[in-house]
């Protein structure tokens, strides 16, 4: 605690306990209100979800190495990538970073002890995982087939696998993100510490306030078109059954309603990461902050405006798509203000490539092409064209793996000597790192090609024209696959064998840098007052940095 | 016309719509190879020449400049509106129908497209039309919601159960092009496509007047099974195969569902492709749809004659007069949006669906 | 933001939790809580409303049928019985924040009886819906007899059927409609107020009676076909039964924190400085209040001046 | 609602209360009774706007003095307001699609 001497002299001694160490039942895991421990359960569960989902990913990449649906037949397959989707998007990518880096990390940078509402915190974990076994129990029963966007009819009244169980799943499983968002909302309001005012709060909180937001407006509107789909399932009741009056285009406005506010979800958070990753390894203070925060909530606002944009060509009317195609480039913008001023930070700044940096540089050359691309879908008369082709597949790819990934990657890189107390291997990062990059250009850009020239989605077999770039997509895959199993590795490796890391590694004026690693239960010895703005990395940011540099001497020598 | 370059960039362009869908496509391309371009280069230039000299050292500080986020915020919206309208009036265009045209029906069904000429011709999964004339396609679906996609023409449409839906496009090339369905629509999504056709308009007359003439009924039964009317992707073998193996058939004992044994006459083939579901063979689903009302007389009689023609051993008989054809599809002139019956999903049990 | 880090002598009030500083701090995060999920409430409902929407706007004469067919008075007995039950949940509150604990137990007591008698009511109706044939799911309705005599055939009792919905509506018979209904299938027939707009519409082709849309949904072949019909007063039962259904659902949840707030109640553990569960549940408790206030006229009213004109 | 501003020092008292009450009840039979008019000649949906209209005003004294959001903070205010905004933006966009059909898309 020798950082917090330079606020509060007299602090207290060397803490004995940490968080993990603090209780070593798993009745003390499982029934823990502490924040950090549910943020360690949700971690392993949604790994274990992304890597059940890269395997069908995998498996619809193998299938797709040649035209004839050869590995797979057209049903398995159809299977397949609804289910990849289904875990990705509801089990991986959107409790990911929340859940997992928003959960252990917003109490320790706001100075809370904990979230305002940790009960409420297990619960949610509970809620995931009871839907996230019902999922996988349906999926082992024989699976789903209806794409991750269930479109009625075929989902209602047509497919004859277990969607309802799915649905069911990713039903109570929304729950889980609305509880998320609630405690997030509450506690940013009421446990900041002393001091910490709205804009000394790192970017990193104002995004997963506004992911909140998304979160709490835009779940209940998807639980509530589920329940109804499984209603017009088990007694067609004609809302969505058109054969009796019901109107299929009604679905897809309600699902959309959501799904396109919960792609913000699955980016605005990793778009935290990136300004804290940023901001840190250029060891400045983050250009136009307030523009950042603000764009922030501008896209969760704006972004419930455009959700149309996904019904282009289902038969909505000109007028609507007219509307909504413009407001598509409006939400646009507040992206774009971003990636400008990320870019502008690191201009003189003093610039070091770990690991998290060269993630985050990724992000930034990634994120751009995915969203640009976006510009392309949301262009009306273009996405005509494009729209259920593989430019979409690839657009979505390069937001949200190319986008909400790799920041989710640098984020556990970044924090991970705060969350376990060891530093991972620094050469393998950064192979790593640049694996994933190649690989996962390989895989994904050549899809827009193959986009453009036409070839349709959730395709089992293709024309044979369209077999040369699908071999260099699934070729992609493989080099992608193998540095995302690299991490798996070294970091798990660094639990046991890693370096002591310190308290603060990369000397940086944040909260959660200023108390130890791991963190103790309570988070802080002594409750922080704030003095000092948001990265702020000069003498007045009380660091005591030879103190710092003491130490991790120390650490090296040890 | 098909592509034929090793790894092919861009679809034919074969209608009218196809320069403007690209020229905006370009358009988007270089604004976006400008800011990716402008983007990286700054990036990587800030990364080389800002690098840490040492490890930890604080550099100046900079907060932030109103002009930049000005400029930053107003270029992109610019921009932005020129993309969002040039999609507008493309959009625009796409769809909405000239008044004047050549009026297509198409029906969508699982897995198959269902077409019907104006002068009373009909397809599956083809669509021969001529060069230079506007083609207006009102369409819709039987069951689940299908795409009508066309690469080569750059448009497409959802077709909506329980209403109808609007297309129009205008070829400019004469030649064959992929037909895709772009919706997901259950299980032989990816086989439900097939070809457009297009020709001059001389040839175009020609073909409506059905002058196919010179085949033999086996030759002309081998083109439809394994063109025009799509039998071959289920029956075609491999492992795709969701339909009776069909080499060998006639004139040997089937057993059916419910364990009556038939033998496979004429009769029973012929049954087979109007009524499947009345005699569905043993070990399969019932997924087979119906024939009746989409092959002429001629077509069943050409079809009979090619699985006959699989199975070379058994003694032929020259396939007797039967029925007549039976009427076409009741996808006629309908009022707008006027519900089209559509056929009831094929005999869901209730059970499976539940689940 | 009202946390102060000198001071950690917090831990002698009452039903302060570790992680927060004080009581303030506490109650802020709750009542924030509370009203997020609400929130969250709000757009839950706010689905099925959307589907209300669409369907309304695109049949409104089969929602006004639907609509004629619901028990006014019911409903509006239950509007009242709802709005009295929020007075004593305020009340409620009032009194906790005195510490008076005889009043709150009396006025749980009350909010608890009057929840109960308008979940007593809407079952009342339910049983009623039950009766009539008009459940939206097949086999959820009363299975009907055929008249005995009638074969076993499926063809007679089509017939049956088919001459009875036809026909003027079904006469009363011993308090019952006298039509056969062996699967328990969806009912329907009351056509005189439709086919009567038909008839006008058709007299008249400019008058605005029935919408475009209509104009097809209703139809086959250009005639007035009473199947589609029924299927479109049968999405107005089903968001009906959803609607209320959910709705239900709520206050049955109400009641158990009701049961919950009583026994706190009970032990007098409320007073002036901590009364928020008692709040919390009162902005619970209206809120399920305010959705019926929207259910009651755009369910049971929307269509009733059809009738008088 | 005019009539109740000048509460805003004073907290609710049983008066009030059973007043606010009576404006619920009062409101419940107006509209109720106003259902049964044909209200069609002053335009089409004139008695779906006022049931509307006295259901709003219904769910406003609930929440201002039911529900204690008339003196509650700032962000009370804007989670009450903001969520029927929201239901707002999803109601208006979704008709937005569904009201301009005819003419539209598809639409010939
Ligand atoms: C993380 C998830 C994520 C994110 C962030 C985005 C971001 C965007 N998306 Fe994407 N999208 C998806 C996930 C995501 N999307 C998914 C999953 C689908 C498919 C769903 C399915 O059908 O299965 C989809 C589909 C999709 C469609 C529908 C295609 C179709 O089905 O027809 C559209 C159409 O408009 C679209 C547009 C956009 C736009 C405009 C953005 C914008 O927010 C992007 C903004 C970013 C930038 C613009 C880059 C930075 C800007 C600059 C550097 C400055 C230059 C800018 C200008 C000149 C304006 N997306
Ligand atoms: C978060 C979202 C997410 C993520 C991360 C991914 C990741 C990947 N996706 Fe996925 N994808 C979707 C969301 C996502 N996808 C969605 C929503 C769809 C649409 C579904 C639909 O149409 O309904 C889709 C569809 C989709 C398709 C189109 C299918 C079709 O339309 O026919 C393809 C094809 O190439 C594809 C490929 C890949 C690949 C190669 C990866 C790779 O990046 C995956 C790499 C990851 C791993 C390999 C796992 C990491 C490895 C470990 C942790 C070690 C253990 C693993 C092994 C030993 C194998 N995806
Ligand atoms: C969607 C898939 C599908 C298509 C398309 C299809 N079939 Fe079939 N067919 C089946 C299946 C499945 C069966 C076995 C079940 C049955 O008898 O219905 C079958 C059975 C048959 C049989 C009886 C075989 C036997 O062993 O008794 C004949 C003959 C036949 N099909 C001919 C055709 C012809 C001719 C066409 C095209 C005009 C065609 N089929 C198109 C799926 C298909
Ligand atoms: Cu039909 Cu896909
Ligand atoms: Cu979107």
């Amino acid at each position: 605690m020798q950082t917090q001497d330079a606020i509060i002299p007299g602090s207290a001694p060397e803490p004995k306990l940490n968080y993990l160490t603090n209780g070593s039942t798993l009745r003390s895991w499982l029934l823990t209100k502490d924040h950090k421990r549910i943020a360690i359960m949700y971690l392993i569960t949604v790994s274990l979800f992304f890597m059940m989902g890269g395997m069908y990913a995998a498996a619809i990449r193998l299938e797709l190495l040649t035209p004839a649906s050869d590995l797979l037949q057209s049903g398995t397959y159809n299977k397949v990538f609804t289910q990849h989707g289904i875990l990705m998007i509801f089990f991986f990518l959107i409790p990911s970073i929340p859940a997992i880096l928003g959960n252990f990390l917003i109490p320790l940078m706001i100075g809370a002890k904990d979230l305002a509402l940790p009960r409420v915190n297990l619960l949610s974990l509970y809620i995931y995982w009871i839907g996230g076994a019902l999922t996988l129990w349906a999926l082992m029963q024989g699976g789903v087939d209806t794409g991750w966007t269930f479109y009625a009819p075929y989902s209602t009244t047509f497919s004859n696998t277990y969607v309802m169980a799915v649905g069911l799943g990713i039903f109570i499983n929304g729950f889980s993100s609305i509880l998320t968002g609630l405690n997030f909302i509450v506690t940013i309001h009421t446990m900041r510490a002393p001091g910490m005012t709205w804009f000394r709060l790192p970017l990193f909180v104002w995004a997963h306030y506004a992911t909140s937001l998304v979160m709490i407006l835009g779940t209940p509107v998807v639980a509530i078109t589920i329940l109804l789909l499984a209603l017009e399932r088990v007694a067609h009741i004609g809302i969505f059954d058109p054969t009796v009056g019901g109107d299929p285009i009604l679905f897809q406005h309600l699902f959309w309603f959501y799904s396109h506010p919960a792609v913000y979800i699955m980016i605005l958070p990793g778009m935290g990461v990136i300004s804290e990753l940023i901001s840190s390894f250029s060891r400045k203070k983050i250009f136009g902050y307030e523009f950042i925060a603000f764009s922030s909530i501008a896209i969760a606002v704006f972004g419930f405006l455009v959700w149309g944009h996904h019904m282009f060509v289902s038969g909505q009317s000109i007028y609507a798509g007219l509307v909504f195609s413009f407001l598509t480039m409006v939400v646009a913008v507040p992206s774009a203000i971003k990636v400008f001023n990320w870019t502008a930070t690191l201009y003189k700044g003093s610039i070091s490539y770990d690991t998290p940096m060269l993630y985050a540089l990724g992000f930034l050359g990634l994120f751009l092409i995915g969203g640009l691309t976006g510009l392309f879908l949301g262009s009306v008369g273009l996405t005509v064209h494009l729209t259920d082709t593989y430019f979409i597949v690839a657009h979505f790819h390069y937001v949200m793996v190319g986008g909400q990934v790799i920041a989710y990657l640098g984020g556990i890189h970044y924090w991970w000597p705060k969350i376990t107390g060891r530093m991972y291997s620094e050469f393998w990062g950064k192979i790593s790192a640049m694996l994933v990059f190649v690989g996962f250009n390989l895989t994904f850009f050549p899809q827009f090609i193959l986009g453009y020239q036409g070839m349709p989605r959730r395709y089992a077999s293709y024309p044979e024209e369209f077999q040369v770039l699908n071999i260099f997509s699934t070729a992609g895959a493989s080099v992608l696959g193998v540095g995302l199993i690299m991490p798996v590795i070294y970091l798990t490796h660094s639990l046991i064998f890693g370096k002591k890391a310190g308290d603060n590694p990369w000397i940086l004026p944040g909260l959660e840098w200023r108390t130890s690693s791991p963190p103790p239960t309570e988070n802080f010895e002594v409750m922080p007052v704030v003095t000092w703005e948001a990265y702020d990395f000069s003498d007045e940011n009380g660091l005591d940095i030879d103190e710092i540099k003491r130490q991790q001497a120390e650490l090296a020598t040890a | 016309m098909q592509n034929t370059s090793w790894v092919p960039l861009f679809p034919d362009q074969a209608s009218t719509f196809a320069w403007q869908v690209d020229a905006l496509y370009f358009y988007l391309i270089a604004i976006s190879v400008f800011f990716t371009v402008g983007i990286v280069a700054a990036v990587f230039f800030f990364a080389i020449k800002y690098r840490a000299k040492e490890k930890y050292e604080t550099p100046d500080e900079i907060h932030g400049s109103m002009v930049l986020e000005t400029v930053w915020s107003i270029i992109p919206f610019i921009i932005s509106m020129t993309i969002f309208l040039g999609g507008a009036i493309i959009y625009f265009q796409q769809y909405t129908s000239p008044p004047e045209g050549m009026e297509i029906y198409v029906v969508g069904k699982q897995w198959m497209w269902k077409i019907q000429h104006e002068t009373g011709q009909r397809e599956i999964n083809e669509l021969h039309i001529p060069v230079g004339t506007k083609i207006k396609l009102t369409m819709t679906t039987e069951d689940v919601i299908h795409d009508f996609f066309v690469p080569a023409f750059r448009t497409k449409a959802d077709v909506v159960p329980g209403r109808y839906t609007y297309m129009w496009f205008e070829a400019t090339e004469v030649g064959k092009f992929h037909l895709f369905c772009a919706e997901y629509c259950g299980l032989n999504h990816s086989g439900m496509g097939g070809w457009v056709y297009v020709m001059s308009k001389d040839d175009f007359e020609q073909w409506l007047s059905g002058n196919t003439a010179g085949q033999t009924p086996v030759e002309a039964g081998k083109d439809l099974f394994q063109n025009k009317l799509g039998c071959a992707s289920c029956h075609a073998g491999g492992p795709q195969q969701r339909g009776a193996k069909l080499e060998g058939l006639f004139n040997s004992d089937v057993k059916l569902v419910g364990g009556q044994t038939v033998k496979a006459d004429e009769q029973y083939i012929r049954n087979s492709i109007l009524n499947p579901a009345s005699q569905v063979v043993e070990g399969f689903q019932p997924i087979m749809p119906t024939f009746k009302g989409q092959v002429t007389e001629e077509q069943l009689n050409a079809l009979v004659a090619y699985i006959k023609s699989l199975s070379p051993g058994a003694a032929g008989s020259s396939p007797g007069g039967a029925a007549p054809g039976a009427p076409a599809m009741t996808n006629t002139n309908a009022a707008a949006a006027n519900k089209p019956a559509p056929a009831k999903p094929a005999a869901k049990p209730a059970a499976n669906s539940n689940k | 933001m009202s946390t102060h880090a000198d001071t950690h002598e917090h831990h002698h009030e009452p039903g302060l939790q570790h992680q927060f500083e004080d009581m303030k701090q506490q109650e802020e995060s709750v009542s924030i809580g509370m009203w997020m999920f609400l929130v969250q409430e709000i757009m839950f409902f706010g689905g099925l409303f959307t589907a209300y929407l669409v369907f309304r706007s695109k049949y409104p004469m089969a929602f006004a049928a639907g609509s004629n067919h619901l028990d006014v008075v019911m409903g509006f007995v239950n509007t009242l019985v709802l709005i009295v039950s929020s007075l004593t949940m305020a009340l409620t509150v009032y009194y906790a924040q005195k510490g008076n604990r005889n009043m709150q137990v009396i006025l749980i007591l009350l909010t608890m009886f009057f929840g109960t008698v308008f979940l007593g009511i809407k079952a009342v109706e339910y049983t009623d819906k039950y009766n009539h044939g008009v459940v939206p799911v097949t086999g959820l309705n009363r299975v009907v007899k055929a008249p005995s005599g009638s074969g076993e055939s499926n063809l007679e009792f089509e017939q049956t059927y088919a001459g009875l919905s036809s026909s003027e509506p079904a006469k009363p018979a011993s308090g019952e409609h006298e039509y056969v209904n062996p699967k328990g299938e969806f009912q329907w027939h009351e056509f005189e107020l439709i086919e009567h707009t038909v008839k006008e519409q058709e007299e008249n082709p400019s008058a605005h009676l029935l919408t475009d849309n209509e104009k097809i949904a209703y139809f086959s072949n250009d005639k007035f076909d009473q199947n589609k019909f029924r299927d479109k007063v049968r999405i107005f039962f089903f968001i009906y039964f959803v609607m209320t259904g959910l709705h239900a659902l709520h206050m049955i949840v109400g009641l158990g924190l009701m049961t919950w707030l009583l026994w706190k109640a009970w032990k007098n553990t409320f007073s002036a400085e901590y009364y928020m569960p008692v709040e919390m549940s009162g902005l619970y408790w209206h809120f399920v209040d305010i959705v019926w206030i929207f259910l009651f006229p755009l369910l049971y009213l929307l269509g009733r001046h059809f009738i008088h004109s | 609602m005019e009539n109740h501003n000048e509460q805003q020092h004073e907290h609710m008292n049983i008066p009030k209360y059973v007043g606010v009450f009576l404006v619920l009840v009062v409101g419940t039979i107006l509209t109720y009774v106003v259902a049964l008019q044909d209200l069609d000649w002053i335009f089409p949906g004139a008695n779906t706007l006022l049931a509307l209209g006295i259901a709003l005003t219904k769910m406003t004294f609930v929440m201002l003095f039911f529900m204690h959001v008339y003196w509650s903070p700032k962000l009370v205010w804007l989670a009450a307001a903001g969520s029927f905004f929201w239901l707002a933006i999803m109601f208006a966009f979704t008709m937005q699609d569904y009201l301009t059909r005819g003419s539209g898309v598809f639409g010939h």
